[in-house]
């Protein structure tokens, strides 16, 4: 196998919010294959968009990567200069944000944005700029003569395309997209993850997809991080995840979700709790307080992310029961009794 | 005894009177030692004149002036109009003043033609009134006015008798010394018209008088002169022959006939001039003798003749008028709202130019027969006291016209400059208070006197004139030094306790505490 | 069959869009968010209101909780103009027909302790002042929130989002309605507690014999609350049937694509393209005939022309010329 | 077309609104107490001279008549006759009008220049002492009187320092070609200067405050970050996508300032002798010259109203969201 | 978002400072709050602080007024007027009127604002329209020149100012609210109230006031500020009234009696100080509500 596109190892990043530090992601460590969809899933607050915005090393006024390395292509993102990176951003890793909406800038027509960046960031004349914004159109399925539309003109299934044209303008190796599809109506969501399918099959692309939906993973990745509080507790294939998850915390997830096709109607699983409060996190594992296969050992010792499987990490204690916990997951008295 | 009613004493604001609002709290809070309760109204002089002039029943003290204009320099004006009976319903008389002695007095020294008698009659005139106290007279306010002596020869300047030297001779004689030949001169107030038929204000009536000529003029020493008369013949005490100055030009370069003059006359008498009209109304008949003697026929004998009509109407052009008024003639509109474009008269300055709201600018008449030194006249419009002054420090103006400021500010001003010379005049107009006549406890004379006695006027003077006047109680100036009845003014004793005893021999009850009608009078008005 | 306690006929909600002048002028344009809409619901049944955005749904429930007045048809529950309802009767209907909001951090007044908020029907409705506090634990206990004592004098800012959604549950059941209108009450949401508060909805549907309308555009979870599905596009219905009928056999080829188009937490589902594309038209604009016809790949001449009426197909009522079993 | 809707409606909102500008402003001057001839009817004057001043002016005829005669004549662009000009109104003002326009619309340049640049530099500046020390001032200076403002300008650019003159448009007696001479002329530009820095100080605190929290507000939108992602230069962040959408309000307010501006003008043209509406109003008004003072007044409202128009006009022109809607 | 809600059982004022949602924990406001004390403070105690009657003409023993004293002359603190009054005590006083003009002036355009604001907003319909059309208008009234007149017509009075601006003024106000409303009117919670069976009264009173309280009393302690300044205007143009010592009304005295020319700044400097401070901090307060109204702009 090739070295990998992105090796993200060990990254952690902290807000200060007054004296306190809440660290929003802490010691990642995951893996982007050249030209696969990578799939970076958790509850709301786990902290992907944080992870996926430091790739770009954007971020917030007050958060700070306090460790770590991020390799692409042979440079360490975290300590490269300004200057360095940002020649980076755009030529080689793009961005999709979750709203295409705000993050268009309402003022400019459209192709003015795409061209702005084809002749700032890809040197493109200003006619070749142009025209490479009809290409792109193309390319994602709008009619390229509402390139002199104005973003409002734009339905939200529109504007999420033009988003993953404007990603696409510079022909970058890596595409972090951040939820890209949770706002769009299911019709509208599978059309856009089939177009990011095939396109990044045509240009070789990789992919970081940032979501909450399991079902979004299990339709489009290769592989898929699972967060939960700040820390990657799964990672392997989308196959072996779905059915042969080794952390309690992705059992649970699959619980919770409900399936349009499993036969009858099954009932749904909540993880009762809440996740830990990351600006005072509690010792052992993140998950223990939820988790009802916690031992006294979960409580107070952290487990490390380790590789159980070939290409399979995980960071649970009871790992090795994996195959048992998973049955008795599947008991609905499970969940119920925890915390 | 009944106590006194809360009187209401009517003054102008502050702002647009600053000397006069200080006399009247200087005065209400002496009167108020006396015991009487007394309130100031502060009002707007629109306000003031519509409560005072309209509702003559309606008010009981008020503050006003007479300005000074050199008309007034005859007294006929102030003493008839403003005391005689036949006035107090309409005109002047506001004050309801009622004494039919008085009114003969009056009477026969306008129809005295003969200055000595006449100057016995006024100066007994003046007597009566002091007597009676129908106003609380304060002070000739002295006007200052500044200019640069660097600009202007300082001998030049001519300080006219109760009018300053912000006089029309001043504008003839003024000789600049240097480079700058242009008389730049100020007022507060807007122009409001150029126009011969209409007196629209003060400031207007300096233009008028510089580009219209008139026959005769109120000279430096405030006695009529010849102007664009040659001079004249009493024929007898009703007829008057006027012989016109040869070779007087109208801007526009036509003559000036005596038809002209007639016609000027006629047009003020006409009825499309209503403001001027009073000042023919006199005139029966006017005459052309040869072709430039005009022989005026007048409806009783007139001492004022000289300085009320003939140094008063302007001199307009036939030409220019007669298709105006006639076309008037059908309309609603009269004379005084036609503005020309370009004014013509005959007079020293002509007209060139008028900016609205910022300045009105006169060239010098070099075909005149008394042309001015300067090159030309021109009056800027300056709303801002503090900045006229500044204006006349930075040489934006050289003749400051009109200062309504505190003149002790002018003269430091001047002193710290060097460059500029202040010249204050004592004036033909006064201030005084104004009593309602008609209404009690003002209709009783001791009372009055009492009330004018309350009050030293060196505290009027020193206070709210800042020494810039003379004390007063006589309504003939001591600038017009022979109709002047010196001794009615240095005679008036005051102080309050010349007012209390005065109150107390009158049988006002309350002196010094809540001031009270003498036994038997009770309170009318109170509510 | 028991009378329906909620009928539709010919419904119609249309916003006018544009101010009192431009109306007088005619120039306002009008918004057809619910467009001849007929269905009926009878007692304990519980529907699914199912559709893309802005197709309408959340205005169908703002008629039936009279937030909406409607522009044309008919609307009653239990027999009664809901639209005419005045005085008592009102008051009445207020007390029996509650909605359930999808928001839950918006729909607690940030002021108002869990305690006052609950306490609000109860004395709009009149009750004695002395039950109130029972009342109040019986029914955040209804809703799941064990303790409820801990809870009364908090404020919103002091729950999570699950926590509160269940309040919002509990003041819409705390008069016990007869009828409950639920606008995606999990959609905001997360994952890990959506499940819970779907699995009280269906919980207490069950034990109060509720009639209830939840409505989402995710076919996935309507499946998982209600036995019968109402699709909806554009403000018109297209299929009206059981639920499990629809998920596995669509009968109207726009409820086919949504069926389709919903993914699943498996890697071996289909990845077949849709049979349809696009997006949903502008609905100041709608298409003429069916308003589904300028996606549908099976749209025929007659579309443009013909508006389909509901065609009973089995269990099923479909809005389709083609439909066929 | 449909651009041009709103505008309509909006025109002819604005023309309801004068026309209820200019009724309360006749009732106004026609209801206060007194004769409003009163200034200006010599004592001396007989009778018959009386009446027919009063004629002259109409104002003998019953109230309704007036009234209509007055919108009469306005609509045929006669706004009355001076009491005390004895001149028509309407040539007054159209004398007066382009002093006042040329100093307030100078000044608010200037002051939107300013204030946006400073307020855009004080943005970026954010919680440097700077910005702490700006804040204030900037507050302070919109809480002077204007006057006072102009007065102490007046004592040290005019009178100590002799930079400036005092008063006037122009030195006394300076003739010029033409008015575009005029305004381009050292001299008018040295006498413009003092009013319009007054008026120019008291304004920018307006366009910096506004540009300040805008552009605050915008560098936290997505699009801003995106633009960082994206790799643009600073000056394509902070210029283009940042201070370009801060910038919008800031431009519509322009207008709205325009009117403050001239009902302010009013105090600092009596400052400077600035031959403007504004001081003409105030002596009208003293003068109890009443056509003079509606005239002024009337003009000064529909200035503003119009101002109104073209703020919301601006609004919709320059925001693409709102145009193209 | 959910707003933060103090939770602790509260004492009256704080209840009062909780409900409008004071900024007091900005620097700011906390600055303008301490301005207006002092000042509330110096108006109410005014007859005591004040050494002098402020109208009282003040001489020395041979008819000569006390007049144009410079500062610290004769026990005069600030000097005296020229027409010999004490500055110091018209400073005092003038706080009175300062105070009575600015927050009745304030109540009047919050007050009419936030009911019409309250009633156009909530109901919609005519209602709505009737009132925003009475809003424009207001808004084509040019408020200086409109108090020019109210005051020429009327007999010179501070209250002039504060009439004038309960007739114009409230339109901002009104149509803030209005628009604040609106979005309230559709708040879930505002709707759930309607489901429940909440009245208008009740939801208006209970779910809405408590959220516009804010905005009325920013508009409110801007309008302060708006008083004081036009009071000073109109004093200065020669419409003030004579006869209440405000700190517009010394201005006008000290430019009318010529201050610059005898550079008395001891004149105009304390009053025009003075009505700085108090309208600044109007505007200090309704800074710190910016950040409270629009947390996002943080600190
Ligand atoms: N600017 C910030 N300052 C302080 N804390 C922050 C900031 N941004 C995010 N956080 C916190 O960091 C944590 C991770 O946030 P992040 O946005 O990365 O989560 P997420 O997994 O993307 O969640 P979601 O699914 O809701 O988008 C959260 O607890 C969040 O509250
Ligand atoms: N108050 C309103 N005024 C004008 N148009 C409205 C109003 N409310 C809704 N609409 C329009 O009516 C249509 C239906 O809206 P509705 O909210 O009922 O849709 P929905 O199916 O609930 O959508 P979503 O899934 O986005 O909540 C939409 O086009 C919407 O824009
Ligand atoms: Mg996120
Ligand atoms: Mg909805």
């Amino acid at each position: 196998m090739d070295a990998p596109l992105l090796s993200v190892k060990d990254v952690s990043i902290a807000y200060k919010v007054g004296a306190l530090d809440i660290v929003a992601v802490s010691n990642a460590r995951f893996d982007v294959p050249q030209g696969s969809i990578v799939g970076l899933v958790g509850e709301s607050g786990c902290g992907k968009t944080t992870m996926a915005r430091a790739l770009t090393r954007v971020i917030a006024d007050n958060a700070r990567i306090k460790a770590g390395q991020m390799q692409f292509a042979g440079q360490d993102i975290v300590s490269l200069s300004e200057k360095d990176m940002n020649s980076l951003r755009w030529r080689d890793i793009a961005f999709i944000p979750q709203s295409a909406m705000n993050s268009l800038d309402p003022v400019y027509r459209v192709e003015y944005q795409i061209v702005e960046v084809l002749r700032d960031r890809g040197g493109l004349s200003k006619s070749a700029a142009r025209k490479r914004a009809v290409e792109l159109f193309e390319m994602v399925g709008i009619d390229p003569g509402r390139l002199r539309d104005f973003p409002h003109q734009f339905s939200g299934g529109m504007r999420q395309r033009a988003a993953i044209a404007l990603a696409l303008a510079l022909e970058p190796k890596l595409v972090v997209a951040d939820e890209p599809v949770t706002a769009l109506d299911v019709i509208i969501q599978r059309q856009i993850l089939d177009q990011l399918r095939s396109l990044q099959r045509e240009l070789g692309l990789s992919v970081i997809m940032v979501t909450h939906d399991i079902s979004v993973v299990a339709y489009i990745c290769d592989r898929t991080v699972v967060m939960y509080a700040g820390k990657v507790v799964e990672d392997c294939d989308t196959a072996t995840l779905l059915n042969e998850p080794l952390h309690p915390y992705t059992m649970g997830l699959k619980n919770a979700f409900p399936d349009l096709h499993s036969a009858g109607t099954g009932i749904l699983t909540p993880i009762a709790g809440s996740p830990p409060d990351l600006a005072n996190p509690p010792p052992g594992c993140r998950f223990a307080a939820r988790c009802p296969f916690a031992t006294d050992q979960c409580r107070v010792e952290e487990p490390m992310l380790t590789e159980d499987a070939p290409g399979h990490f995980v960071a649970c204690h009871r790992a090795v029961e994996a195959a048992a916990l998973r049955e008795e997951a599947k008991q609905p008295g499970t969940w119920g009794t925890a915390a | 005894q009944d106590p006194i009613r809360t009187i209401h004493l009517l003054s102008r604001p502050q702002a647009a009177q600053p000397a006069e609002f200080q006399a009247i709290q200087l005065i209400a809070q002496e009167w108020r030692k006396l015991g009487l309760d007394v309130e100031v109204d502060v009002m707007p002089w629109s306000q003031m004149a519509n409560a005072v002039w309209y509702n003559r029943d309606d008010w009981d003290v008020t503050a006003w002036q007479m300005t000074g204009r050199p008309e007034r320099s005859d007294p006929d004006e102030i003493i008839y109009n403003l005391f005689h009976s036949s006035t107090a319903d309409k005109g002047y008389n506001f004050i309801g003043y009622n004494n039919p002695e008085y009114d003969k007095l009056v009477e026969e020294q306008r129809v005295t033609v003969d200055p000595e008698k006449r100057q016995k009659l006024v100066i007994e005139a003046q007597k009566m009134l002091d007597a009676d106290q129908p106003n609380m007279m304060l002070v000739h306010p002295q006007q200052a006015f500044a200019f640069d002596k660097t600009v202007f020869d300082p001998a030049t300047v001519v300080d006219q008798s109760g009018i300053g030297i912000r006089s029309y001779w001043t504008w003839l004689s003024l000789a600049p010394t240097g480079e700058q030949k242009d008389v730049i001169v100020n007022s507060s107030d807007n122009v409001i018209a150029v126009n011969p038929l209409y007196i629209s204000g003060v400031t207007d009536n300096w233009l008028t008088e510089l580009i219209y000529d008139r026959l005769y003029r109120v000279g430096p020493d405030g006695l009529p002169t010849p102007w664009a008369a040659e001079g004249h013949e009493w024929r007898d005490e009703k007829t008057i022959a006027v012989t016109l100055r040869d070779g007087l030009k109208f801007h526009d370069g036509n003559p000036v006939t005596a038809e002209d003059v007639v016609f000027s006359y006629q047009a003020t008498t006409g009825g499309e001039a209503p403001m001027y009209a009073p000042f023919g109304q006199n005139i029966t008949n006017i005459e052309i003798e040869g072709d430039n003697v005009i022989v005026f026929t007048l409806a009783t004998p007139s001492a004022s003749f000289l300085t009320s009509s003939l140094a008063k109407i302007n001199i307009i052009p036939k030409h220019v008028w007669e298709p105006i008024l006639a076309d008037l003639s059908s309309k609603e509109e009269n004379a005084e709202s036609h503005q020309e474009e370009m004014p013509i008269g005959s007079g020293a300055y002509k007209f060139v130019r008028w900016l609205p709201n910022e300045e009105i600018v006169l060239e010098a008449n070099a075909d005149h027969f008394n042309a001015p030194k300067a090159d030309r006249f021109i009056l800027r419009i300056v709303p801002n006291a503090e900045a006229a002054l500044g204006m006349l420090r930075s040489g934006e103006l050289n003749f400051l016209t009109d200062f309504q400021g505190d003149p002790q500010v002018l003269i430091t001003a001047a002193d710290e400059d060097g460059d500029l010379q202040v010249v204050s005049t004592v004036d033909i107009g006064f201030r005084y208070v104004a009593f309602n006549l008609r209404r009690p406890p003002f209709d009783d004379p001791a009372f009055r006197r009492a009330l004018s006695s309350a009050v030293d006027r060196r505290l009027i003077v020193n206070a709210a004139f800042k020494k810039f006047a003379v004390p007063s109680n006589s309504v003939v100036s001591p600038a017009l030094e022979y109709w002047h009845a010196a001794d009615v003014v240095d005679g008036f004793k005051a102080g309050p306790d010349v007012a209390k005893s005065i109150l107390e021999e009158a049988g006002y009850g309350g002196v010094g505490e809540r001031l009270a009608y003498p036994e038997g009078v009770s309170e009318t008005l109170g509510k | 069959m028991s009378d329906p306690i909620i009928e539709l006929k010919d419904t119609k909600l249309h916003y006018k869009i544009g101010n009192a002048v431009s109306a007088m002028m005619g120039l306002s344009t009008t918004v057809k968010a619910v467009d001849g809409v007929s269905f009926s619901l009878r007692k304990g049944e519980s529907v699914g209101l199912l559709g893309e955005s802005g197709c309408g749904k959340t205005s169908m429930g703002r008629i039936l909780v009279r937030l909406e007045e409607i522009t044309g048809g008919s609307a009653r529950f239990e027999g009664d103009e809901i639209g005419d309802l005045k005085g008592s009767d009102l008051q009445r209907f207020r007390s029996r027909s509650q909605m359930i909001f999808q928001n839950p951090f918006d729909a607690v007044n940030p002021r108002y302790s869990i305690r006052k908020t609950l306490e609000e029907p109860l004395a709009n409705a009149k009750i004695s002042r002395s039950t109130w506090h029972q009342r109040i634990i019986d029914a955040l206990d209804l809703v799941g929130l064990g303790d409820p004592e801990q809870f009364l004098e908090r404020y919103p800012h002091q729950l999570s989002g699950g926590q509160l959604q269940r309040v919002v549950m509990a003041r819409a059941l705390i008069l016990e309605p007869d009828f409950v209108v639920a606008d995606e009450p999990v959609s905001m949401l997360d994952v890990s507690v959506r499940a819970g508060v779907l699995n009280v909805f269906r919980d207490v549907r069950d034990r109060l014999g509720l009639t209830a309308i939840y409505i989402s555009h995710d076919l996935a979870l309507v499946r998982y609350v209600c036995e019968r599905t109402i699709v909806m596009y554009l403000g018109k219905i297209m299929e009206d049937g059981p639920t499990e009928d629809i998920v596995h056999d669509p009968l109207h080829p726009y409820s086919q694509a949504l069926v389709a188009a919903v993914p699943t937490p498996h890697v071996d589902q289909s990845h077949d393209p849709l049979p349809i594309g696009g997006g949903a038209p502008d609905p100041r604009n709608p298409p003429s005939g069916c308003v589904f016809r300028d996606r549908c790949p099976r749209a025929q001449l007659r579309c443009a022309d013909e508006v389909p009426q509901p065609r009973r197909i089995g269990t099923r009522l479909v809005a389709c010329h083609f439909a066929s079993v | 077309m449909n651009s041009l809707k709103p505008l309509l409606i909006r025109t002819l909102q604005l023309a309801l609104v004068l026309w209820a500008v200019v009724t309360i402003l006749f009732l106004m001057f026609r209801l206060m107490p007194g004769s409003p001839l009163a200034a200006y009817i010599d004592p001396t004057f007989t009778e018959e001279q009386q009446e027919a001043l009063i004629r002259q002016f109409g104002l003998d005829k019953p109230l309704w008549q007036q009234y209509f005669t007055y919108l009469v004549n306005l609509l045929k662009g006669e706004l009355g006759y001076s009491f005390r000009y004895r001149a028509p109104v309407a040539e007054r003002i159209w004398l007066l009008l382009p002093n006042t326009l040329i100093l307030t619309f100078s000044s608010l340049i200037v002051a939107y220049v300013f204030g946006i640049l400073a307020g855009a530099w004080l943005a970026w500046r954010r919680g440097s002492r700077v910005e702490v020390a700006a804040l204030p001032v900037v507050l302070a200076t919109r809480a002077m009187p204007e006057f006072w403002l102009g007065m102490v300008l007046l004592a040290i650019f005019s009178f100590s320092l002799g930079w400036f003159p005092a008063g006037g448009t122009r030195s006394a007696g300076t003739e010029y070609s033409s008015l575009w001479a005029l305004y381009t002329s050292a001299d008018f530009l040295s006498h413009l200067a003092l009013p319009m820095l007054t008026l120019a100080i008291y304004s920018q605190g307006l366009p910096l405050l506004l540009m300040r929290s805008n552009m605050l507000d915008v560098m936290k939108e997505d699009f801003v970050t995106m633009a960082k992602v994206k790799g643009l230069s600073s000056y394509a962040v902070v210029v283009r996508h940042g201070a370009r959408n801060a910038l919008l309000p800031v431009v519509t307010s322009f207008a709205i300032a325009v009117g403050y501006q001239l009902q302010g003008n009013v105090v600092v043209e009596s400052v400077f002798s600035w031959p403007g509406l504004g001081r003409e109003l105030v002596a009208a008004v003293l003068a109890s010259d009443y056509p003079l003072a509606q005239g002024a007044f009337l003009m000064i409202a529909i200035v503003v109203i119009a101002m109104n128009l073209i703020a919301d006009l601006l609004y919709t022109f320059l925001d693409p969201r709102i145009s193209h809607a | 978002m959910p707003e933060t809600v103090a939770d602790t059982h509260e004492s009256g004022v704080a209840r009062i400072f909780a409900a409008i949602r004071l900024p007091v924990g900005d620097p700011f406001a906390l600055a303008g709050l301490v301005i207006y004390a002092v000042f509330i403070v110096t108006a109410i105690c005014a007859p005591y602080i004040a050494p002098y009657d402020p109208s009282e003409i003040l001489y020395t023993a041979d008819y000569d007024l006390a007049s144009d004293l410079p500062p610290g002359a004769k026990g005069h603190l600030l000097g005296t007027t020229s027409l010999g009054r004490d500055i110091f005590s018209q400073i005092v006083w003038g706080a009175r009127s300062a105070l009575l003009v600015g927050f009745t002036a304030a109540f009047m355009v919050a007050f009419i604002g936030s009911i019409v604001g309250l009633l156009a907003g909530y109901f919609g319909g005519w209602v709505d329209a009737v009132l925003m059309r009475l809003a424009d208008v207001a808004f084509g009234i040019p408020f200086l020149p409109f108090v020019i007149v109210i005051s020429a017509f009327s007999e010179p009075s501070i209250w002039n100012t504060v009439i004038a601006m309960g007739l114009v003024l409230w339109r901002d106000t009104g149509r803030v609210i209005r628009s604040q409303v609106l979005s309230l009117r559709s708040r879930g919670y505002v709707e759930a109230a309607r489901v429940v069976g909440s009245s208008d009264l009740k939801i208006i009173l209970r779910h809405i006031t408590p959220n516009i309280l804010p905005l009325s009393f920013l508009y409110g302690s801007i309008a302060i500020g708006w008083a004081i300044l036009t009071e000073a205007s109109i004093s200065f143009l020669g419409f003030g009234d004579p006869d209440a010592i405000s700190w517009g009304f010394m201005l006008q005295d000290a430019f009318a009696s010529q201050a610059l020319a005898r550079q008395a700044y001891y004149w105009f400097i304390p009053p025009g100080l003075a009505i700085i401070l108090v309208v600044s901090a109007g505007f200090f307060i309704s800074r710190g509500y910016e950040n409270l109204l629009f947390p996002k702009l943080g600190r």
